[in-house]
């Protein structure tokens, strides 16, 4: 199934990437779809292994790492929010 | 009980401080307290010259007006506003005002605080300083996401 | 660290919440957090039309003065503003305007709220209300007592 | 010793009065002096006698029951403060 991807502040300015739509297996979580960001090597494990802290935000709704994320779903990726 | 007035906003353009203040007045001889709380960029010492902010469009209006709503059902108030700045902003800009208006003082306090806290945890929003060390984006506080638990 | 800038007042002339709100934003660049509070006369669903504040004069801005001063010993503040209305006042009129400025805004929040609750309780001000029932001298909260008790 | 009397507020405005002067014995407290108006009965029994709530300052600082007054004091009695 087919994800659009977001990403935000650091991460964005970091990836040097705004958004990308990915391929994800059926059943997919927001973990999966971290792991497999991260098994991309280089910055892009540097930001999303291990226990980076990523907050992410399913069709603009927060979500866990838990929720499963769905064909067509947009999943935004982005580090601990600093606004106020 | 009556339905508080929201009045929520996510905007490149300068808060005015002003606006705000009038309208939290308005509420005249129905609220009896009116608290506002307003957050401004520090220059910390000439470390900062600008402030840039990012927010995540769409969702951070979304959040907000959800946040301001959520604080109207826990506490009896009048008027609830909480507006935000984005984009580029220069040492005493104004980043956020947060107000609301109750009967009484505790009541108001503990809104608009309650507000800010939970405003600062869970609006996408990402600020990043600039200054003669160059830029970086600032890190979320452990006593922010403390601050944020009392209410949850 | 630097001494905060005080300004207390106990006058007749109706407070100008604009002008006090300039006064605490014009700290621009040091602190980060302004917190304001109004407190105004209520309506009380018709049973006030008009309140009156007496007080002791002399006493009343020493007092004021002196709690100002106090709290900001007790909080890294950058200004602490207290003006307080005294004579005849209408609905929706300010009878009371307390505001601080800090670094952060817990220590903001936490001190214009402590600066309110000694207020009440310690400056010599009473007010006495105006309505289709009469006049009648407003009765001490114990609610306010309890509230000051946490700072004493 | 003399003493001047303030009146505020409630006790003002029952009373009639917003101040006068009184002869009382050298080393008298706040409490004595409150009692001794309170003997003064009818209204006066009715604001200052057994636990009524009043508050005392010497020379506009704020005292207590068994603060000690002294010749030419300025003795503030006023209902609890409701300002603010």
């Amino acid at each position: 199934m087919k994800i659009s991807l977001l990403y935000f502040a650091r991460f964005r300015q970091c990836l040097g990437v705004d958004q990308e739509i990915i391929d994800t297996a059926a059943g997919s979580t927001v973990a999966d779809i971290i792991d497999s960001l991260a098994a991309r090597g280089g910055i892009w494990q540097e930001l999303f292994a291990g226990d980076a802290s990523v907050m992410a935000a399913i069709n603009e709704q927060m979500a866990t790492l838990a929720s499963a994320v769905q064909d067509g779903d947009t999943l935004a990726l982005f580090p601990p929010v600093t606004g106020g | 009980m009556d339905t508080a007035l929201l009045d929520t906003l996510i905007t490149q353009v300068p808060l005015d401080v002003q606006r705000a203040s009038d309208w939290l007045h308005a509420d005249a001889g129905a609220s009896g307290a009116v608290v506002m709380f307003s957050g401004l960029v520090r220059g910390e010492q000439g470390e900062v010259d600008t402030l840039t902010l990012e927010h995540y469009p769409g969702m951070s209006d979304r959040v907000l007006a959800e946040l301001a709503a959520d604080v109207a059902t826990r506490w009896p108030l009048q008027r609830v506003l909480a507006w935000h700045r984005v984009g580029s902003m220069s040492v005493g800009d104004v980043i956020v005002l947060v107000g609301v208006t109750a009967a009484h003082r505790q009541e108001a306090f503990l809104a608009a605080s309650c507000l800010m806290d939970l405003l600062k945890t869970q609006v996408p929003l990402w600020k990043k300083v600039n200054g003669p060390q160059g830029e970086q984006w600032v890190e979320a506080r452990d006593k922010d996401l403390q601050a944020a638990q009392r209410w949850l």
